[in-house]
């Protein structure tokens, strides 16, 4: 029986991690604050109750350590989802993530498996800082040995978790905080809610979702700037009869080169959007990867909508100048589109 | 050392003066967040940590410490910066992210920094303890007075850079003291559940430095604690830890309803303002008349601040791409 | 008095070093395994003897610790320069590079300076290893808040560190471990040893340097990969008599984007090859930024020889197959030519 | 728990083996990078960092281990390899990053795998605390038998990692041990220059683990204190540092010089290989007969295993291109 509900991207992904874990008693979740707090973003709320404190685990603020622990346990057969809570801490366990985590398989030559899910929280937008506010994809994304999945929605949300806990890869399944539509970040994205249906689904990794189709101009965005570009969207149908195609890769490692070469060559338009730092990262490599395949299939220059390589600041004035809006891509779009 | 009547009363009138503070910000930050509350919303938005019962721990040890000293903080800075002596209205204005704030908008709650006070702060876990060791360990190669004190919580005391500066605090017999606010919470995770040890100053033995440990939230204690820090670390004897039992009033930031805290505890609580003003009356030090005068002082002072920032202008968004660097123009 | 000296990288390097330890009292060294034995790349030879054990400072295995001590040294006036072997340690202090070190200066709207330098030995081509050949230049370069130096030769290493120590901004100074021209790497590359003067001097970040010009095609690269894109033009000329220009940017952070579109502007055709991680990485950077400019400049579509998102393997034929050598970059060409 | 007699011949025969391993390999690293040393060349590459001096403390300990149990390792592996029963001719052709090796060639000297040892190592320093600690919270959770042991040297007690997974393995009471073998160096640093303390051991005491120092590089020694720790782990008793005094005879790695060692250290260093044997014979548990057997037996096994890595193929090229991910098909 499949009743039609639409839930939050947070509550779809929590509902395949309550599911696995109830069906496979190797999934195990570790982190700060998960327990009785559910997650600084509500990735874990109920699960405590539910499992108790042996299973939803509550670590010290420790990141190298949990991780590393979480990577011993998966080598040992578990299934560990770690909480991350924000990317930004990233920082203090890079090498947990990178160097340990992400290298086992592929140097033991396939001997040592991982099958460990790191949960990150991006994104900005609400003022909370320069160390709290980042996307920090890239640093992740540019690293081999791992899969980087990153749902916009809800329906994506929960089969990519399934995806995820089940992969006997390391995945890091990187949730936007805003796309989340956790209580204290205001009302949920629209776009981002879906219906999901009861039942537990995968969805595989490196095929990107045509949010809608178009024939004018290609608009490429991750997790929150897909919404962004469905506003913008949105807004260049409405008020310049303008038809985009947008892409939403779902998740950037692997990543679906030959959907978004596809939607280019056959809009000749190539807009990317991204919050992460601009240089050095998702944009360029969107682009790049287009461009060395056929540059021809270009009309006019690519445009990057992202953060412009600027630590973030925390007042909104500035904040919003350094984020990808919808505003800016709206903006780019119509200087691309000679509006 | 024990301090002076002035030294109490100033002491009393700082952790009055951060409390109303905090009380202002409280009130602003919820009353323009509704009906649907938005963390990015309001005058003051994003997360807010706030210092209440905390006080003591920076109104009893700034006191030692002049303005050749350099201080850290951490995501919890309210107190810290209020008792070393930072602006009012800079402070208030920089957590409204308005241009006339101490970093114009650009740091925010989390990132107060005042050059002249020698102080900053950050919100990771810990990360205030390296640059604070660093500028012990500039004035000491350097032979120049200043010692370097770093603030943070005693969840902190499980980050790995908690164990690599203080190792290297021990080593180079660093003029540095680490100071811990045990609330016993990290977030909403307990002191036992997350610390294998009781005291986090006994650790102090796997550095080979000085641990105190005080065990009440009272100025008197944490200023005489502090002295013999102090003393240390300006004589050359190296680095400290010193950790003070406190109270984490009003849960982990607002909005956190503290339902994981157990009542009792939550009942056990001491109200750091209310027991230091008793205790300074029933022994002499001030009158009920002074201590009035000290809340009403400080509270003008600190609706004037709000009202500075209310007042002050937002920075243009094209000031996002000021200062980014001090010499490379891209 | 300026004699005629050719010196290698590592040479080069610490005469800066040297130089500016002798004139500014502000300037120390710190790291592990300075002071006696003189850097594990022989960055600081022979400088403990010369300036003692309190400006050339041993430390722990400590990387956050003691880069979070430099960078609190830096803001109180003095210009620490860290010394972190390799790059792959990264992973362990990525909070205190990124987060810290790149970010106080804009936090604090230009209050607070760190005049730091970190020096890092990157990678592969010697069989150390996953963990101990990496590049991870992309990793560095993506986070904003610091200056990405790295020098091919010797006259650019000295000019660069005597400008990465004398500059008030955070400075990643990248040395290229085969590049240094250390002794236990064998006979260093001739290309990267260079006639240096005796006297100080500076080169600005973000001005790239034409190592030869041509026409036919431009090559871009960093550090080693300058080396292998001047042998593969050799041979690219000696055989085929194809005309190349390479351009190395010297700094990837600024990058010198004017120069690089110029040359492909005037050839019409772009290799990148960098050492790093393939995807979300330079060599997509280098790309993005000609294509957002002009996508019509390019007669072909450009071409990236990097590693193909591999963790190294330490077996010698392996190793070749995923380094971006003259082989590789002379195959990618003449497909690219038509040859 | 002392060791029997068998237990000790057969400790004797561990060090030996892992001893004669490593003069192999020492001599054939050296032999094909002349004239020109360059660390790229010859049938065995890059750093290699012999175990010479410090046999014992693998040796010692594997004892107590059992195929359940689960060791993870260093940049210094060799000697844990061996007296954990790898197998001598898959870990010589994987130092020589030959097709037969234990990871086909990818993994090489600091990165060796046997899954049905459970045994691994990193190059990272201290990165291997936090999957042994992790396996060993695995086996508690699942009520399994089984318990973890990482090894690395006294220099890695000041990485942040150390301290986040110590605290870890006391706060969750983890079947877990952290062996330290304290060679006196890290690279070119002394521990004195490194350490704020003399004993990592005591260290434990922050953690509410128990700690145990070996004051001599002793096979049986270790055993015994190695009984104890493990005792403590398989009762429930929770995790334990063992530090051992041990010796670095041949340098950080092949080719240094250890100009920084001071003369009289150099002197005073014990070799394991001798002593034991001298102590085995006098005290009767070893005839030198018996002796020289042991060491012609292993000479001749390792001779068998380093011609097998030289007979043994190089992986295609395009093998690196094999095992990057267990289910993803980029
Ligand atoms: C490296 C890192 N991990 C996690 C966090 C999230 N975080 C912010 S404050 C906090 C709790 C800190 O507890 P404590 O150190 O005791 O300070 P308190 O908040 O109690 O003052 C956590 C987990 C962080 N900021 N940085
Ligand atoms: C995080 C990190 N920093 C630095 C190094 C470089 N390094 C490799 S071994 C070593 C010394 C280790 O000393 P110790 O832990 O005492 O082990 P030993 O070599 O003496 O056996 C260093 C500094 C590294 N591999 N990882
Ligand atoms: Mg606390
Ligand atoms: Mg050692």
């Amino acid at each position: 029986m499949s009743s039609e509900r639409t839930l939050t991207v947070a509550r779809a992904g929590r509902e395949a991690v309550m599911w696995e874990m109830q069906n496979d008693p190797s999934v195990f979740m570790l982190g700060e604050d998960v327990f009785a707090f559910g997650g600084v973003f509500g990735t874990a709320d109920g699960l405590g109750e539910m499992f108790g404190p042996d299973r939803i685990l509550d670590t010290p603020i420790s990141e190298t350590g949990f991780i590393g622990l979480a990577t011993g346990a998966a080598m040992a057969g578990m299934r560990p989802i770690v909480e991350l809570a924000f990317v930004d801490f990233i920082g203090v366990c890079y090498n947990a993530i990178v160097n340990l985590a992400a290298k086992h398989y592929y140097l033991s030559n396939g001997q040592v498996k991982v099958p460990m899910v790191l949960m990150l929280g991006s994104g900005g937008g609400y003022n909370n800082g320069a160390q709290h506010s980042q996307s920090l994809l890239a640093s992740l994304a540019h690293m081999p040995g791992s899969v980087v999945v990153t749902p916009s929605n809800a329906y994506d949300a929960k089969g990519l978790m399934h995806s995820a806990i089940r992969s006997d890869d390391f995945v890091i399944y990187s949730g936007q905080k805003k796309v989340a539509g956790v209580g204290m970040l205001g009302t949920p994205i629209k776009t981002s809610m879906s219906v999901v249906p009861d039942e537990p689904y995968t969805i595989p990794f490196g095929v990107a979702n045509i949010v809608q189709e178009g024939t004018d101009l290609t608009m490429v965005g991750v997790s929150w700037t897909v919404h962004q570009c469905i506003e913008a969207a949105e807004r260049l149908q409405s008020e310049h009869n303008i038809s985009v195609e947008i892409i939403d890769p779902r998740t950037v490692v692997p990543l679906d080169r030959d959907a978004i070469f596809d939607s280019v060559k056959k809009t000749g338009k190539l807009l990317v959007a991204d919050e992460d730092y601009q240089s050095f990262g998702f944009t360029g490599e969107v682009i790049a990867s287009v461009v060395e395949r056929d540059p021809s299939v270009l009309s006019c220059a690519p445009v990057r909508v992202a953060n412009p390589d600027l630590n973030i600041p925390y007042s909104r004035p500035m904040e919003l100048r350094v984020l990808p809006t919808a505003d800016r891509i709206v903006e780019e779009s119509k200087k691309m589109l000679g509006l | 050392m024990k301090p002076t009547a002035a030294q109490r009363k100033a002491m009393y009138s700082d952790i009055v003066r951060s409390r109303e503070f905090d009380d202002r910000v409280l009130e602003l930050y919820f009353a323009d967040k509704m009906p649907v509350f938005d963390l990015a919303k309001g005058v003051i938005p994003g997360e807010i940590h706030s210092s209440h019962g905390q006080e003591p721990c920076a109104a009893g040890t700034m006191p030692h410490l002049t303005l050749e000293d350099t201080i850290t903080s951490n995501h919890r800075p309210h107190h810290h910066a209020i008792c070393r002596g930072l602006d009012l209205n800079k402070l208030a204005a920089e957590l409204m992210g308005k241009k006339t704030g101490y970093c114009a908008g650009k740091g925010g709650h989390m990132h107060i920094y005042s050059v002249e006070h020698k102080f900053s702060c950050s919100g990771i876990i810990a990360e205030g303890m390296g640059p604070a060791a660093g500028v012990a360990l500039a004035n000491k190669m350097r032979e120049q007075d200043g010692i370097a004190v770093s603030y943070m919580g005693e969840a902190a005391a499980n980050q790995g850079a908690f164990h690599e500066v203080m190792n290297m605090a021990g080593v180079y017999t660093l003029p540095y003291i680490c100071i811990i606010e045990d609330n016993n919470w990290g977030v909403s995770v307990s002191k036992k559940a997350s610390t294998a040890i009781e005291r986090n100053s006994e650790r102090a033995a796997s550095y080979g430095v000085y641990g105190e440990y005080v065990e009440d939230n009272d100025c008197d204690l944490i200023f005489e604690a502090m002295s013999r820090c102090v003393d240390r670390a300006r004589s050359g004897q190296g680095a400290s830890i010193l950790e003070i039992q406190t109270y984490r009033l009003k849960g982990h930031m607002h909005g956190d309803q503290m339902a994981y805290v157990p009542e009792e505890e939550v009942a056990a609580m001491k109200d750091c303002v209310i027991e230091y003003r008793n205790k300074l009356i029933s022994e002499g030090v001030l009158t009920e008349k002074e201590a009035e005068e000290i809340v009403s002082q400080q509270k003008s002072e600190v609706d004037a601040a709000i009202q500075f920032g209310l007042d002050s202008p937002y920075p243009d968004p094209e000031d996002a791409f000021q200062n980014t660097y001090a010499g490379v123009s891209k």
